[in-house]
This record gives structure tokens, C-alpha cells and sequence, in this order.
């Protein structure tokens, strides 16, 4: 049997019954930034904002400088006029300011600052999350542990830790040579590959990466990572029609392993807002994520807006440009609807058994609407959690997760809650076949899958 | 014509090798070339695209259909080149510098392909020289290129202006997609079309060219 | 004593308890439209859009008429896609549309088209509301009842009702002019001539006009005005530090007595969404609203963002322009916004006593936080409005409106709920005593202020 | 001195009889107009000014203060004129075409005066040409113009480019004010300044010019 490079931390739940799983509530809140903690009883507004269209280079870099400014004074500000109790930035860093790392620690110096003189004169709570752009994907096959991307990437992560990151963070792309192409051809080997060998390999590695560079930054802490590029990819095929629903929400149901990986290696949350994958990681590991939903319509639709926010403990926009609406800029309006949101979940929280009552009611209005939203229930979240801490390597436990998945799927259709198109039904007979007929072990898989995904990447990135 | 049923159905199913023996035995029994991808396989392709129009098929039909009729091709092609017969319309597309999400490009690629045209994927962050030099070399009659990222958008505007620079331009008609681009910005910027999802950018080629 | 052109048809309360002033239900629903029904039960998405910054002449008229267009067909896209019950589209006139009422109706029948497609493809309930500019004021004194601004404005109701609109609606300007003047200089005679005197008389004048065209065009109710331009810039002015908050919220307690009009000239709801005196007018005439909130933070920023929706009928978004955003066009990003806002009322709308918990929830979160917020809660809204009904003319209700809007802060503060700053609190008792030394009757004021607003406003466009 | 108090007091509480009063006294008594102009009315001004800033003042007090001080300027203008003194700083302010939302503009515009400019209130919905005719009669320092809607912003640009083409756009500095106005845009149309709201503006105004 092939050597696995995984560490598999977690074989109990944190979080056993659907009712404990609330939002604003983690079994292990995360102390952080200047004076925030996060997950001990209220959600706080995440705000991620990022440029319009223009060109990042050496030229337009003050006027990139004086958008970042902008933003970080105008959310900070309504932050400040409505009264929220804490909050947390969010950078992420666009791909040339990774490539350049003393660009993406400039900009984190910057919003640091902002962050600092609101907390000294305002006494606000709050934390920056810095996340470089995994650029590992330059060539292909991508080099995930070599060659020079990797060492920018480490720079940055380095760099930005140095510069007032409070929280790094990651949408890592490991195996996502592979999965793009099994997800269009909709093929269940490919796809099961990408996501328990390939990801949850370099996930491991990485983060073990990451939490070095944490342990040298006193202070920062290793937040988590995301399979936006698997699940959110998915996700929004689904909603332009390209794919099946029921594929894009087992996808989901096993993207969760690989993003797993980061707690092993000592991540600590939040988990990133785009990984709606973060309720079974929170159920797993009982730490804080975020999560996002209606509140990211500026970044892209989904059919999951209220349940998002049933478990969340920071409640975030993924993406706005500094674009001007009627009211101001675009960052600073959607701040003041995450304010609200906010608002409105601890203030439910505040009456004895609130936050469930809440709960229900967003996880109700969206449940049974779409397949994604039906596997993102706390109930279906305790099962998929289940299913995976019960089985012993992230290529079981995709497996595992994806088979609690499709069972959530279909007692949903057996007890005529759930409402499927024939087209999505006869997908859903077909990833179930599919999940029966794994070989018992990954390295068959491996073998089985050489001639057609072989050539799309890299072994030695993954340790093979 | 049982052949061709047999060719049709294989296409429409998405079964590559049985597409291929299909392929070998009509032209073992004589079948001409040209009419076999007149009579069996752009049939089957336009059914595949009905299919998908009706949400009746998913991208992943759509592509094991494109992957049927491509492997059919693998043995007509070279008849085809032999006997000095033109081959479909040629495609050049590519992510632009900077940009390196590629999905939506190679789900167009293979759409395009799977619809009977010749595509040439550069891949993802091609230069505008890299640009400029495959429509030299190739003579493409469109160029498709797209940008996820609204900080690569710039440099569609870029590559126009370097097919511009080059004399080629006017040679071959530009296409715009990706999230972030407008037809707004893809008038601005000099281009021919723009279209905001996979699926119509392979109706907005056809269009272009007046292909039915 | 001068003769009131105003009919004064309330004079009991249709919701008398402040338990029974809840979202989605009203004691006079509302059939309207392609088979939508307002105040049923459920809350539907009202959604408003503008265009991007451009002229609009004869020749950009092409550009305009796609972008409404464009707007109309993602909005709708958008609502099929989530499946909204019910959904009101909003067309408020821009002021060259207005001008030439052929515009403003060739819009109204495109978008009309769109929504009839949509019922019948989709069986989609739903209605377009029709709001015309105000145009009246291009000349000082504004001339109301004559001249060519009136004419046109008249002409594009008709042109509107002929073209399709369902429900019209206006946010009058009646007696903004000396409004404006008296606002900026905190004068509280000023404020109440203006909205207890010259802003009902037009408004009696003008709802009865739009009552008839309404009459002359079977299917086109008479929606309802705003305050929008009294009291919307009053908050606006209060969130600019420009006014004292307690000023913005006495004066939209006032300001109901004047949007009531509309509805005591045949007026049936719902009323206009930025009419945040709305849930006034609904304990009084018993009619469906509209609210805007958190939902228009693409419009304006405000301290009600929850509060609004606590007694709501239809959810709007006020204003949003047709600008990129990253997942798509902001109307479309906005109608998802409403859509998953509105499918958490409903859902809880399901449960015994769901509504009331949830719209106790948004009150609580807001109610103290701003003085604006708490003369919205459902408490503060009965004492408003009883104090409204209990008296017998415009002016004198204007007066009991501001007193018992004084009454609440008064009381927040003794309770210490609400906390105001030195200067807050100073501006609060002097508009107590201001209150307190109104003339008996009108006329007397009349005279009063002849020197310092007697050449702002037409009398004879006020029928004095 | 005292006198000069009284003065003071009487514009810091925005009480219009009293300063006029206060300011007769004075001049009866022998006040230089200069003098009881930088002693007292800038002073009382100034110290309004900061009571805004600390929002210890709302827009009310200080449109009352500046009612104040210029019912005292009432009677010290005459005097300046005679001795050929210097009047303060003039600017032109007006909603640009199209737009009648004057509220914002009526605000600054009293701010403007109270801080002692002089202000020529061309009111709303103005021309370019009009525009263009009051910096030709009147020779401003100035010009503020504000755009509340959107779709009437194009007009400020029409209106620089009136005054550009009138030969006067160098004489003034031409200030933008609005909602929707971004400092972005005033750049793109050739305007030397924006101000996100009225208070701004007269920092703005101020810094342009210098004027401490
Ligand atoms: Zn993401
Ligand atoms: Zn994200
Ligand atoms: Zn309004």
C-alpha cells in the first residue's frame, strides 16, 4: 500500500447533534486580531472587496494603493456608524500582487492601519484575513512544491504574515488539474481522484507550509481554505445549466475532505466564506468558519442565500468591487447589509433557544428548493460529518461523504420533500452506481486512471 | 444508411469507439466521406445541441458527444485533405495574459469542436504576441479569447490592439467572454461579440459566420 | 376659518393592536396585476432600477429602452430561477421621461411585456408599479395646478395607465419648497406649514386627479406617494451629520399625515417603498406597504435597515442602477437580495406565531440603536398613528404626530433605551416646546410666516 | 473690545438682530469695518466652523450664524466698497441642467457665505450657457456645480466644455458636487475638484484658494 502524507486528526464530531450547530457558537472559539473572538455567541460582518477593471502594474499601483484605502475608510466607517460589534476584513490578494509579494504586504500594511486607529478610537473588535492567490497553476502540469510560483506564494504568505495579517488564509488549487476536466465530462473516478488523493495530499503539505510561517508570526493565526475551485466551480455550473445539480451538491458533500486537511495540519478557523463546505468542518473540528450566501450576490447567485447563514460565524460578501451605486461605493454598501444581517441573527440570539428558532427558519426557506441547499441542513451536515470521521483516509472518506450525500438526496425524494427534474433523478441513480463500484484502495484508482488524467499532472507535487 | 443510423445514434450517445467502428465500417463499405458527416455526424451534433438548448443535456453529454464525432474524424480528416476538400472554420481561442481560469475556455473549446469547427486552444494566459503569432501562422477566421478576472480584462483591450498593430485584424473576427466583460466594453474595446455563457458563444460564431 | 380642501376619511385605527401590525398581512389586501395579491400573507420582492450615468436624448433613447430591457429580463430571470412567489417591478420615471410622457410609456410597455411573458410562461404572479417624476418644480414659486410641468406629468400618468402600469404611484413635491428652506434652518413652524398645510392640500389635489385617470383605465389602482422628499431628506441630511437625528425622526412621523392624503382620495396601497412612514399609514387605513431597509443599501444607507421590514408587504430595493457587478448586473444581484429576504419572512410567516417572533427580532435589533428606528417599532407606530386619527385636520394632526413622536424619545430616554448625546437631547427638547406653542389654527400660521416663506410657494397651487 | 464680544456672541448663536445691532454700536463707536471684520465676524465664523466640525453644530446653527453675520455685513459692506476695499472671494455655484434637486446646493451655499465669500446662487436646473454668461459678467473665482441624479452628471461635463470653448474655463476653478459625482469622474471631465458632501466643499474651496 502506497504511503498516504496525510494526517487524519479527527475521528469523533466536535458538534453531534444538528440542534448544537448554530450560528455565532463554536465549540472552540478563535481569539484573534485586536480584541475579536470569534465563534463565542454572535456573528460579525466579513468584508472582502477588491478592484474594479484596471490594470495592476507598476504605473497604476498608487491608484490600486488609494482603492484599497478608500474601501478599508468607508467599510470601516459605516462598521463604525451602524455599531457592529466586531468585524473582519478580508484581503485577498489578485494575482499580480502575489506574483510581487512586497505588493500584497503593502496593501496589508495599509489595511492594517485602518484596522488599528478604528480599534484605538473606536475601541472596535476586529481582525484582517490576508489570503494570497494560489499561483501554482502557471504551467502544466502545475509544480505545487517547486519552481518559482511556489516560492513566490511563499513569499507572499510570509510577507503578508509580517505585515499585519491577523488570519492567512488559502483557496489552494491542488488537484484542480484534474477535477476541471472530470467535472465538464461529468466523470465520478476522475472526480473522486481529484478530491481524495490529489487535494487532500497537497492541502496537507501546504498547510503544514502555512502553519510554519504562523508558528514564526506570533500572533497569526493559520485560518483555512476553501474548494471554491472545486464545489464553487461546480456550483456555478449548475446554475448556468452546465451541470446537474445533484453533481454540483455531492461535489460539495466531498470537497469537505480535502478542505479537512488544513485543520489537520492545525488550522484553527475561521474557515474561508466561499468554503461552503464550513458547516462540516465546524461540525468535525468545532472550530469558527465563514460563510456567505445572499449576502454575495455582488460576487455570484446561489441557491443556497439563507442557509448559508444558519451555522455561520462570520458572515461574509466573498467579492465587491470598489463600483459606485447611488448610495456610495459598493464596499460600503454591502457592509451595511452584512451589518444588518448580523444584527438581526444576535439579536434572535438573545432570546433562550433564538438562534435555533432563526436557524430553522433560514435552513426551512431553502432546504428543499435545490439539491445544494438540501445537503447543507444541519441534519444532512451531522450525516456527511458522520460519514466521514467514520472512515480512515481522505479517499474513504470522499467516498463516504459523497454516499451520505446522495442518501440525503434520496430520502429527500422518497419522503416528496425533494422535487428533482427526470434529467437530475437519472444523474443521481448514476453518481450513486458510480460511488458503489471504487476500488477498495486508492492506489487501483490510481492505476485505472494513469492513461486518462495522467499526463494532467504532476506526481512528484503530490508525493506519488 | 442503417450505418449512419448507427454513427448518429453513437455520437448522440456519446460512445467515442463505437462512433469510430461505425466510422470504419461505412467507409470500408464505400460511404463518401463528406456525405457521411453531411448525413450522420452534423446531424447528430445539431441534436445534441437541441438536447442541450432543452436542459435535456448537461455539458457532460455535450462533450462525450464532441468526443463521439472527433474520434469519427480522426479517420475522415486525412480523406478529406487528400481529396483537397476545405476543412470547417478554424478557431483560435485562449485565456488572456494574466488570467489562468480556464474552465469556461475549454468548456467553449470543446463546444466549438463538438459543433464541427477546427479549434486551436492556446490555453490560458497567452501574451498578445503569442496572440498575434498563432493567427499569423494559422489563419484563423475567429479568435475567441476570455478573462475571468476583472484585472486581466485590460488586456483583451491588449491583444486587440496588438492584432491591430500587426495587420491582422481585419483578417479574423474577435470575441469576447468571461464574467466580467460587458458588450458594452466589448464595443468599446474594438471587438466583434461578446457572449456571457458557454452556450452562446458557440451560437454567436455560428452567427458571425453565417453558418447554419 | 379657512376652508380645508382636504377630505379627512380616518378616524379609528384599522390595527389597533401593535401585535397585529405585521409583514406580509394586511386587513385590506390588494388584488392587482397578473394575479399577484398583496397583504395576503406573504411578503413579495419589489424591485426598482435605473439607469446607469447617461443621457437620455433622442438619440441614446435606443440605449435606454435596452437597458430596461436588459434590467427587466435578469430581474425576472432571477425571480423565476428562486422561484418567488410573487414579485412587483417598480418603473420610477427619470425627469426627461416625464417631460415627454411617450417615453416614460414606451418603457412601461416593454417592461410590461416582460412581466406578462413571465406570468404566462411561468405563472409567475405579479404587478408593475408606475411612478412618474414629479416635475411640478421647475419654476419658483413652483406653479401645481397649471403650467406645462403639470401637464405633462398628467399626460405620462395617463400615457403610463394606457401603457400598462398597474399601480401608479408619485413622490409628490407639494410644499417641498418651503420644506427644504425650513428644514435646513431646523425651523419647526416652517416644517409644519409645510407638511401640515401645503403638502396635504396638494397632495388632496393631486391623488384626486390621479384617482380619476386610475377611474378612466379599469385594472390601474392608485398605489400611494412618499415622503421622500421631506422626510428621506431630512435622514439623509441626519446621517450626513447635517441634522439632528431626532429631528429626521419627528419629522417622518409628520410626515404620514401627508401620504395619508393619497389614501383619503381613493388611494389603496401599496404604498411607495422609500414611504418609511408606511407602517403608519397601514395601522390606519388598514392598506399593504412597501418598505425598503437593508435591501436599498445600493440606494442609500439608513438606521432602519431591519426595522423596515418588520411590517412590510412588499420588500424593495429603492434605486438600483444597471452597473456590473461580479456575478452579473446589480438589479439582478438586488433581486436576489429580496428574493431569499422575502423567502425567510415567509418561511417563519408558516410557523404559529412565526411572523410576530421574527418581526420582533428586526425591531429589537434596530429599535434603540437611533432615534429614526424608534419611532418605527409597532409600539411607537400605534401611538403615531392613534395620535393622527384622533384629530381633525391636516395641521393638527401634523402637530400630534411630532408630539407623539417626541413622546416615544422622550420616554426611550426616561426608560433608558434610547441614548442621545447632549446635543441630541437639547434639539429634542426644543422641538417638545416648539410643538407646545403652535397657533390654535392655521390661518393664524399662515400670517405668522407670510414674511419669512410667503415668496417660496404659489398660494392659489395650494387653493388659498 | 467688548463690543467686539457682543458681535462674536451674537454670530456664534446664530442671533441675526443682535449682530446687527452689535455692529451699529460698533461702527457708531468708531470701529474700523476691517477690524471688526477680522476681530470678531471671522473669529465667531471660525469658531462656528469647528463647533460644526465636532458636531457640537448641526446645518441649523450654522446657516443661522451665517444669517447672523451677514445681516452685520449688511452694514459693513457699503463702508468697504466706499474705501475701495477688497470684498472676500466670489463663487458661482448652480444644479447643473436637467437636475432640480437644489437641497445639497442650498446647503453649501450658505456655507460658503457663511464663511465669508461671496455667493452668486444661480439657482437649479441652470445651462451651460448660462453658466458660461454669469463667469463672463461676474468674474467668480469659482464655480460649483452639483448633479444629484445620474443621468444629468453628462451635463457637467457639457457645461465645462461651454466654458472651455467661451475661453474662460481658465479663469475659474470649476468644483463638483453630487451623489453620484466621484472625484474619478470630476478628473475625467477636467474639473479641479469634488467634494462628497458640503462640508467638503468649503475645505475645498478653501484649500483651492489658499484661504486659510
Ligand atoms: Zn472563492
Ligand atoms: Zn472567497
Ligand atoms: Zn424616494
Amino acid at each position: 500500500m502506497m504511503i498516504t502524507e496525510t494526517v487524519l486528526k479527527y475521528s469523533t464530531l466536535a458538534i453531534q447533534r444538528p440542534d448544537d450547530l448554530l450560528y455565532g457558537v463554536s465549540p472552540l472559539p478563535l481569539a484573534c486580531g485586536l480584541g475579536l473572538t470569534i465563534g463565542a455567541g454572535q456573528v460579525f460582518p466579513e468584508v472582502n472587496f477588491t478592484l474594479p477593471a484596471m490594470n495592476i502594474e507598476s504605473g497604476t499601483w498608487p491608484v490600486v494603493v488609494a482603492h484599497y484605502d478608500e474601501m478599508a475608510s468607508q467599510i470601516l466607517r459605516r462598521a463604525v456608524s451602524l455599531g457592529v460589534h466586531g468585524i473582519v476584513l478580508e484581503f485577498e490578494l489578485l494575482p499580480p500582487m502575489t506574483d510581487h509579494p512586497v505588493w500584497g504586504a503593502e496593501i496589508t500594511a495599509v489595511l492594517k492601519r485602518h484596522l488599528a486607529t478604528a480599534h484605538e478610537k473606536y475601541h472596535l473588535p476586529c481582525a484582517l484575513r490576508v489570503t494570497p492567490t494560489d499561483i501554482r497553476d502557471q504551467q502544466k502540469p502545475p509544480l505545487m512544491r517547486t519552481g518559482e510560483p511556489w516560492r513566490q506564494l511563499k513569499q507572499s504568505l510570509e510577507l503578508c504574515a509580517k505585515a499585519g495579517a491577523d488570519i492567512l488564509s488559502i483557496e489552494s488549487i491542488g488537484g484542480k488539474e484534474v477535477h476541471d476536466q472530470a467535472l465538464m465530462y461529468g466523470d465520478f473516478s476522475g472526480i473522486v481522484f481529484a478530491l481524495g488523493v490529489l487535494a487532500p495530499r497537497d492541502m496537507s503539505w501546504l498547510w503544514a507550509q502555512i502553519g510554519q510561517i504562523c508558528a514564526a508570526h506570533p500572533g497569526v493565526v493559520s485560518g483555512g481554505d476553501s474548494a471554491c475551485g472545486f464545489a464553487n466551480t461546480a456550483m456555478q455550473l449548475a446554475h448556468q445549466k452546465m451541470l446537474p445539480e445533484v453533481l454540483a451538491a455531492v461535489v460539495r458533500a466531498m470537497s469537505a475532505v480535502r478542505s479537512l486537511s488544513a485543520f489537520e495540519q492545525g488550522a484553527v478557523g475561521p474557515s474561508k466564506d466561499c468554503a461552503y463546505e464550513g458547516p462540516i468542518l465546524k461540525a468535525i473540528t468545532g472550530r469558527p468558519i465563514a460563510m456567505e450566501g445572499k449576502s454575495a450576490s455582488c460576487a455570484h447567485f446561489s441557491p443556497v442565500g439563507n442557509i448559508a447563514a444558519a451555522m455561520c460565524d462570520l458572515w461574509s460578501n466573498e467579492s465587491v468591487q470598489n463600483v459606485r451605486l447611488l448610495s456610495g461605493n459598493a464596499p460600503e454598501a454591502y457592509t451595511e447589509l452584512l451589518a444588518y444581517d448580523c444584527r438581526l441573527m444576535n439579536t434572535a440570539a438573545c432570546a433562550p433557544g433564538g438562534a435555533l428558532q432563526l436557524r430553522n427558519w433560514m435552513v426551512a426557506s431553502d432546504e428543499w428548493l435545490s439539491p445544494q441547499a438540501a445537503v447543507l441542513s444541519p441534519d444532512a451536515i451531522i450525516r456527511i460529518a458522520a460519514a466521514i470521521v467514520a472512515t480512515d483516509t481522505p479517499y474513504h472518506r470522499v467516498i463516504a461523504a459523497g454516499q451520505a450525500a446522495v442518501q440525503v438526496l434520496k430520502d429527500g425524494v422518497a419522503e416528496q420533500k425533494l422535487h428533482l427534474s427526470r434529467k437530475e433523478l437519472q444523474w443521481l441513480a448514476r453518481i450513486d452506481e458510480a460511488l458503489e463500484r471504487f476500488p477498495a484502495e486508492e492506489d487501483a484508482l490510481l492505476v485505472d486512471l494513469e492513461a486518462q488524467y495522467g499526463s494532467l499532472y504532476d506526481k512528484a507535487s503530490y508525493g506519488l | 444508411m442503417a450505418l449512419s443510423k448507427e454513427l448518429f445514434d453513437a455520437i448522440l450517445n456519446g460512445d467515442a469507439k463505437r462512433a469510430h467502428a461505425a466510422t470504419e465500417t461505412a467507409l470500408a463499405e464505400g460511404a463518401e466521406p463528406m456525405q457521411l458527416i453531411a448525413d450522420s455526424m452534423v446531424p447528430a451534433m445539431d441534436e445534441v445541441g437541441k438536447l442541450f438548448e432543452a436542459e435535456e443535456y448537461f455539458v457532460p453529454e455535450l462533450l462525450l458527444a464532441g468526443r463521439a464525432m472527433k474520434s469519427a474524424m480522426e479517420l475522415i480528416k486525412p480523406l478529406l485533405v487528400a481529396s483537397g476538400q476545405k476543412m470547417a472554420v478554424r478557431v483560435i481561442i485562449g485565456t488572456v495574459k494574466g488570467d489562468l481560469h480556464d474552465i469556461g475556455k475549454n468548456i467553449v473549446a470543446s463546444m466549438l469542436e463538438g459543433s464541427g469547427f477546427e479549434v486551436i486552444d492556446l490555453g490560458a494566459d497567452v501574451s498578445p504576441e503569442a496572440f498575434v503569432a498563432a493567427v499569423k501562422e494559422r489563419q484563423p477566421h475567429i479568435v475567441c479569447m476570455s478573462a475571468l478576472l476583472t484585472v486581466t480584462m485590460p488586456a483583451m483591450k491588449t491583444t486587440i490592439d496588438a492584432l491591430s498593430k500587426a495587420g491582422v485584424r481585419t483578417q479574423v473576427k474577435v470575441l469576447l467572454g468571461g464574467a466580467p466583460v460587458t458588450s458594452q466594453y466589448a464595443k468599446e474595446i474594438g471587438a466583434d461579440g461578446y457572449s456571457e455563457n458557454a452556450n452562446g458563444a458557440v451560437g454567436l460564431v455560428k452567427s458571425l459566420l453565417a453558418v447554419a
